[in-house]
């Protein structure tokens, strides 16, 4: 049987849940947010894992005879993998730094203001 | 009490997406994707397939994209707008290694970041992967010297300009092309991996890479500095 | 015209541009700001205006590859809207927050343009990894122009805000990852069409991934916890372009994604969490004392009502424009009312007293947000939330009516709560915008402006044209309110001239009398006490400038009400009538809490007949002339719940605890108007629509009992309790409340029997109760005018000193009483005629009785007030002012012309009665004696012979007068006890006290109790409800989590 | 069929010490080590990705993911405090 990617998308899985694990149970602001970043990574892995056929390489046409008749162009797209997923996951890894940037800006301002990173001081308003 | 529930909560998530592995067995291409691993090349004669998606045609997202990273650096510029008043304990200065390394490594890792987001059309990388190096050449020279004059305008004119070039190279292509952001009538498709191929893509990843650049590296300048002085500009 | 899709392009490149062409200086970069927003504002216009007139929307493809290859954008008739909507808010907020910035720098506007680009891309865009993108964008933006408020409060709620957004976007990631595996492609449309077809285990739970991402993203119950705290934390001119902007575009997003969701379970699912987010947020809101906080919930509330109609909209053209005037109504009234807030500074709703003393504009805008927000008409508001009703009730969908009735009236009570605090007199603490530029009010005052020209266009084309007296009467005082110049003085005059023109005009072209049909009899009835108010009110001064504005805003509604033939159009009049009403209470000295009591009983009431108005328009009928159709149960329900309506609002026993504080603490010229015409309303009400519902008799354990019968009883108890309670009152305008209300409970029990005859009887003592309670109100406001008290401890022996007022009060008792000579007998005689006729004994022995006590309390109104020695402090005491003695001496005329020429009303009266129920009540022998079964009356005869009897006993006094002795009031010599106080010595202190301990046990008044209780618990709910929101930012994401299991666990995950 | 031949040894490797190294950086006390083992976890995911042959995105993952990421991670902890500390 050839090998699927329950492997991957096994590992996926668990550092989504371990970046949720720090999101909720920890209390320390920059745990939280580095939470968040793992649980990013981990979507991401699953998202290109999904796009993964096995024995196929990247989709990336490197030799002229790949295209130069139409049953030519059949054969390519029968070698790559899915780049549609690839796509979107760059356009993911980029909004994950860009939130992350903001979180730490908010971190490092709540740090400034409340003078500890314990996200419990941090519940004032509330009912 | 609440972080066993937390736990429990997040065992049952897990089991909840394991239910989903099952979807994501290999099962060949989509109708979409097969037609841009069929005719990708054909349609921009670019070698990279990911990079004709990701500028062409799905050129609008990578616009999002652009708009989404420039958006975060001013947003933390914004939040880290007011004086911290952070004690600001002087960091160790770097060892003469770091420095001199820094000012012999800096040209050639901006050269690598340029020649990836020039390339990004033949090899893997592009816009992104590029600007980040660049980032990082710039991180080399602030962690020699914390206070390294950064050309505050420089970076701030390309970010702005690269930007306006994005949308420039879209609006010709709703000018020429028929569509925002069409690869058509405006660069010759050239021959398939050469330098100058894929008609636009190459000129508007060029634009990402060098805003990315500049963006980032005025990130690092601002989170940087984010204790000492009010940040004006 | 120009490609929608430079909207997103243009704006975007100036964003790119700014903090280059901030080096220019800072005054370019926001007039460049200022210009792309306009510029986007403009297309959008454009556009809306061409799609509006039948242009084919937009079509946009990216990249030159047509959707499923490329992304597609489409710019229909809501986008365009949506759009324009978008780049308005934004523009406006960008002026108010030039005002507003701490610390400026070019990246807030980059950060506000770059926010609006998001919300036109999430409106455009049919790609579903591109909504997910311009999500971020939006997201972000949200996150970053956070930050802008006070310090710390800002900060924490952005971050919370900011942590349930990075859960919600990794769920919607997934979910469009998986839906992308599963259908091979990401465009909106062609995904919807090719997922039925997956029939592979686990779309259901990818389906539920994405719903919850976006739920969370809306921050629906139970993850609306951030979404309030930003609200309490941040800046309100911020939360303004938030609402304006992104909140719809996400609403509108979940709208087209729901295109993905076929089947009931989901459509179940959606309406259920939108609907309880509706209820538990106002339920939760009625415990803030925090001004933005309460916003915030009522913001999670609208949210959750947009949410729930979403499934119903689905090609629905009713339910999709009551969704387009809720949105948009919430947008105006919201942002402006967070502008309001930013300007006022009013952390707590106490600090709000007497808001904005020096702009009337201010003030004016305001109250109309605040009703706006609440649904009143005219503003869009209202209309959308009626077209929802009617959508839902043509589906049969009660579940849901009942629900959504509840919480309208949950909002209700809490804007009124903050409104009361706004209404009392500006102190020394009241705030005002001081010296706001012009920027920060423009959007307020362009928000509040449209609301209102949007609400009156509206109102016009259900009132039949912008021509009908009543509008015309609604604009008039709208311009009295406005225009500050016009003194108070002339504002009664302009009122006077408006109904007696109207009136004139009626008797004119309405053939003959008018008084033929019921409507007819009714606009008399109203313009004529309006009338008489109006010349009071050029004597009688009036505290507040905005009085005669909304008088006239009140007369006209009644019109509208009165003569408009659709059920829209009388329910559209009767909230009109009950806000600007409840605005008139509220403007007496300590008016505004009996004015708070007021609203949220006429609020019920309003809910009840909506409820019954719904029952009809569910079974197809929209006009007033249909009711007749309705059959069988329907017939039952809405007669009970319109009936109910109108019962609350006359203020029947048990429901009455709001009416004589109303009637007492309301402004002394208007209470004759509240007691006199606003009270006939719901006899109108039963009346007209009522009465048409042939209401099967309900088959209960005692046989068939008649809810007519029931009705006639709630009448009946209501004139027996409210004349008992009035006799014990120490206090002269309380005294007259109660004496009112229990009056009409009379008229009530006459309309009640359905017969012709207790029809005349009843809509003869409308008229005379009019009469005569106007003039006792009227004589005892010259009095208090003069006296400056209303306690009869403090008055005595003003016979002398106002004479004209006595007579005034002697000729008013009379009628009311019941006593031969005066119009008043011939109403009890009829009415106890028609009583007995009918067959109801036990009624008629308790109205009777109720009758005799009523002479009691006339006795004791004329005894304490004239009667007795003069005090020594009203020697001097002048005579009530001319004009107001000119009113009374008019309804005297009234009142001596009904009793000596009854004629001259039952002969109309006949006729009308007659084509109500095809046979006169009386006949008329010869031109006088009036006849019925039981027995004959002459009016003329009775008359002559008082008058006889009247002159001797004149003759006598006048002659024995001057011989007696007069003593001082105060020689009285104690041996040696404490003197008790003053009051205590006046003759007519407790003057039935002995009555008073034998009724006793019944006067306890329960009813006060128990409302008080429904308040308690109510707010003990409200009190508990909230404190599941901690502030703490993971357990908001906790309930994020869980929210998702709950729903999986809910079988939805297939 | 044991486990290890149906996915080959190295990726079951990487896998193992991403997980771990996760699991490091949620647990770890010491805020540096926590940021340090988060670069890890990046960088071994940038590797998995050519496992899967996502070149782009392997080096979009190494650039910014393990690079800009934990650097400003870095940044972050600087400003702030370097060890959790145990609250009640």
């Amino acid at each position: 049987m050839m090998a699927g990617n329950e492997l991957y998308v096994g590992t996926a899985i668990g550092l989504i849940v371990i970046g949720f694990v720090a999101v909720l149970t920890r209390r320390n602001l920059l745990k939280i947010v580095l939470g968040f970043s793992i649980a990013d990574t981990g979507v991401n892995l699953l998202i290109v894992s999904l796009g993964w056929l096995p024995g196929r390489t990247a989709p990336i046409v490197d030799d002229p005879s790949m295209f130069s008749d139409r049953a030519a162009l059949a054969v390519n797209a029968a070698r790559v993998v899915d780049p549609v997923p690839q796509a979107l996951v760059l356009t993911a890894i980029v909004i994950g730094v860009g939130v992350t940037a903001l979180m730490l800006a908010y971190v490092i301002r709540l740090y400034a203001v409340g003078g500890t990173l314990d996200v419990r001081q941090f519940g004032r308003l509330k009912w | 009490m609440k972080q066993i529930v937390a736990v429990v909560a997040l065992a049952t998530l897990a089991i909840l997406l394991w239910q989903l592995a099952p979807i994501a067995m290999p099962s060949g291409l989509g109708v979409v994707a097969q037609h841009y691993a069929e005719h990708g090349v054909q349609d921009n004669r670019g070698a990279n397939l990911v990079t004709s998606v990701v500028v062409n045609y799905r050129g609008f997202d990578t616009l999002g994209e652009v708009t989404v990273l420039f958006l975060s650096v001013s947003g933390a510029a914004f939040v880290l707008r007011r004086r911290t008043g952070l004690e600001v304990h002087e960091p160790r200065r770097a060892s003469e290694i770091v420095r001199t390394g820094a000012r012999l490594l800096f040209a050639p890792i901006v050269l690598f970041g340029t020649y990836i987001f020039v390339h990004g059309h033949l090899t893997p990388g592009g816009g992104f992967q590029g600007g980040a190096v660049v980032a990082s050449g710039v991180l080399l020279l602030l962690l020699a010297n914390k206070d390294h004059p950064l050309p505050h305008g420089f970076l701030s004119w390309t970010e702005s300009l690269s930007g306006l070039g994005f949308v420039a190279a879209g609006l010709a292509g709703l000018w020429a092309g028929g569509s925002f952001l069409a690869n058509r009538g405006i660069l010759p498709l050239g021959t398939w991996n050469q330098l100058f191929s894929a008609g636009v893509i190459p000129v508007i990843y060029t634009f990402v890479g060098l805003k990315v650049g500049s963006e980032l590296a005025t990130l690092l300048d601002v989170m940087m500095h984010a204790a000492d002085e009010e940040v004006h500009q | 015209m120009v490609n929608p899709i430079l909207l997103i392009a243009v704006s975007l490149g100036v964003a790119f541009l700014l903090p280059v062409v901030d080096r220019l200086g800072r005054g370019v970069s926001r007039t460049v700001h200022l210009l792309t927003l306009a510029f986007g504002m403009l297309v959008s216009f454009r556009w809306l205006a061409a799609l509006a007139a039948g242009a084919q929307p937009a079509r946009i493809i990216t990249g030159g590859w047509p959707p499923p290859l490329g992304i597609n954008l489409f710019f229909g008739p809501l986008e365009a809207a949506l759009a324009a909507l978008a780049f308005t808010t934004a523009l406006v907020a960008a002026l108010y927050l030039a005002h507003h910035e701490q610390v400026p720098t070019v990246k807030s506007l980059v950060i506000q343009l770059v926010l609006v680009v998001g919300a036109v891309g999430l409106i455009m865009t049919r790609d579903l990894f591109n909504t997910f993108v311009f999500l971020e964008i939006t997201g972000i933006g949200t996150y970053a122009i956070l930050s802008f408020g006070r310090e710390r409060e800002s900060l924490e709620s952005g971050f919370k805000y900011m942590a349930l957004g990075s859960v919600a976007s990794i769920f919607i990631l997934l979910g469009v990852a998986f839906l992308y595996k599963l259908t091979g492609t990401l465009n909106l449309d062609d995904m919807a069409g090719r997922l039925p077809a997956v029939a592979v285990a686990g779309v259901g739970t990818v389906l539920l991934l994405l719903l919850v991402g976006l739920m969370a993203e809306l921050k629906l119950f139970p993850l609306n916890g951030p979404a309030i705290d930003i609200y309490d934390g941040g800046e309100p001119g911020v939360m303004a372009l938030l609402v304006g902007t992104t909140v719809n575009a996400v609403l509108f997003t979940f709208f087209k994604v729901l295109s993905l969701y076929r089947g009931d379970a989901w459509a179940l699912a959606v309406s259920t969490v939108g609907m309880v987010t509706f209820v538990v947020a106002n339920l939760l809101a009625i415990r803030q004392t925090r001004v933005r906080r309460m916003l915030g919930y009522s913001s999670s509330a609208q949210l959750g009502l947009l949410v729930f109609l979403l499934p119903f909209v689905r090609g629905e053209v009713v339910l999709m424009s009551a969704m387009a005037l809720l949105l948009l109504n919430h947008t105006l009234a919201k942002a402006g009312l967070l502008w309001l807030a930013g300007l006022h500074g009013g952390e707590r709703l106490e600090d709000w007293r007497g808001a904005f003393p020096d702009s009337v504009a201010l003030r004016v805008s305001l109250g109309a947000l605040i009703l706006a927000m609440v649904g009143m008409p005219p503003f869009p508001g209202f209309w959308g939330k009626w077209q929802a009703l009617v959508g839902l009730a043509r589906s049969d969908a009660w579940p849901w009516i009942v629900p959504l009735l509840v919480g309208s009236l949950l909002e209700l009570v809490y804007y009124f709560g903050w409104y009361r605090h706004i209404l009392e007199p500006a102190g020394e603490g009241s705030r005002g915008a001081g010296r706001a530029a012009f920027a920060e009010v423009a959007g307020i005052l362009l928000f509040a402006g449209t609301a209102l020209a949007l609400g009156v266009r509206m109102t016009a084309g259900i009132w039949g044209g912008p021509a009908s007296p009543a509008l015309l009467l609604g604009l008039v005082g709208l311009v009295l309110l406005l225009v500050r110049a016009i003194p108070v003085k002339a504002g009664a005059a302009v009122s006077l001239a408006a109904t007696a023109w109207i009136l004139v005009r009626m008797f004119l072209s309405g053939g003959g009398c008018p008084l033929w049909n019921v409507q007819g009899f009714f606009v008399v009835v109203t313009l004529g006490g309006a009338l008489v108010i109006s010349l009071a009110g050029l004597g009688l001064p009036v505290e507040r400038r905005s009085f005669w504005g909304l008088f006239l805003i009140l007369v006209g509604s009644i019109l509208g009400l009165i003569t408009s033939p659709s059920l829209l159009g009388f329910f559209v009049g009767w909230e009109l009538m009950t806000w600007s009403s409840y605005l008139l209470v509220s403007q007496g000295r300590k008016g505004t809490r009996p004015g708070f009591l007021y609203m949220l009983f006429s609020g019920a009431a309003g809910f009840l007949i909506l409820g019954g108005l719904m029952v009809a328009e569910g079974a197809g009928v929209d006009a007033i002339g249909g009711l007749v159709q309705l059959g069988g149960g329907a017939a039952l329900a809405a007669w009970t719940l319109v009936a109910a309506g109108f019962a609350v609002k006359v203020a029947s026993l048990g429901v009455h605890i709001w009416a004589p504080d109303a009637y007492a603490e309301s402004p002394d010229l208007f209470t004759p108007f509240l007691s006199g015409v606003i009270s006939k309303i719901p006899i109108f009400g039963l009346a007209v629509v009522a009465a048409r519902i042939a209401a099967p008799s309900l088959h209960t354990v005692a046989g068939a009992l008649e809810p007519v019968h029931v009705l006639a009883w709630v009448g009946g108890l209501t004139a027996f309790g409210m004349t008992l309670l009035a006799v014990f009152q120490e206090d002269a305008k309380r005294l007259l409340a109660y004496s009112s209300v229990g009056q009409v409970g009379y008229i009530v029990a006459a309309l009640a029997i359905m017969s012709p005859l207790g029809w005349t009887a009843g809509l003869w003592h409308v008229v005379n109760h009019l009469l005569f309670k106007g003039l006792l109100f009227l004589a005892v406001a010259g009095v208090v005018y003069r006296t400056g008290t209303r306690r009869f401890a403090d008055m005595g022996g003003l016979i002398t000193r106002m004479p004209v007022s006595f007579v005034s009060v002697l000729i008013g008792i009379i009628a009311l009483s019941g006593v031969p000579p005066l119009s008043g007998f011939a109403g009890k005689w009829l009415l106890y005629e028609a009583l007995m006729e009918r067959g109801w004994l036990l009624l008629t022995a308790a109205l009777m009785f109720a009758s005799v006590i009523a002479f009691l309390y006339c006795f004791r109104l004329i005894h304490s007030i004239f009667l007795g020695q003069l005090k020594p402090e009203h020697r001097e005491l002048r005579e009530a002012p001319p004009a107001l003695l000119a009113a009374q001496v008019l309804l005297m005329a009234g009142i001596m012309v009904l009793s000596v020429w009854p004629q001259a009303l039952l002969d109309p009266l006949q006729r009308l009665v007659g084509a109500t129920f095809g046979a006169a009540g009386l006949e008329l022998e010869g031109a006088l004696t009036l006849t019925t079964s039981f027995g004959y009356f002459n009016a003329v005869a009775i008359m002559t012979l008082v008058a006889v009897l009247f002159v001797v006993l004149l003759a006598f006094l006048l002659f024995a007068g001057p011989r007696s002795k007069k003593i001082r009031q105060l020689d009285i010599v104690y041996a040696a006890e404490v003197p008790p106080p003053p009051e205590e010595l006046h003759y007519a202190w407790a003057f039935f006290k002995p009555y008073e301990r034998a009724f006793a046990p019944i006067l306890r008044s329960a009813a006060t109790a128990f409302w008080k209780g429904v308040g308690e618990v109510t707010g003990a709910l409200g009190e508990a409800g909230r404190r599941i929101y901690t502030g703490d930012a993971q357990t908001y994401m906790l309930y994020a989590m869980l929210f998702i299991l709950v729903l999986a666990g809910l079988g939805l995950a297939g | 069929m044991d486990i290890v031949t149906l996915f080959n040894l190295e990726d079951l490797l990487i896998c193992a010490v991403i997980l771990v190294a996760a699991l490091g950086a949620v647990l770890h006390r010491n805020l540096l080590a926590a940021v340090v083992f988060a670069g890890v976890v990046s960088l071994a995911v940038s590797y998995l990705f050519l496992r899967l042959s996502a070149p782009d995105v392997a080096m979009t993952e190494a650039a910014i993911g393990a690079g800009i990421t934990t650097v400003i991670f870095l940044i972050a902890v600087r400003r702030t405090e370097e060890v959790e500390r145990e609250e009640p």
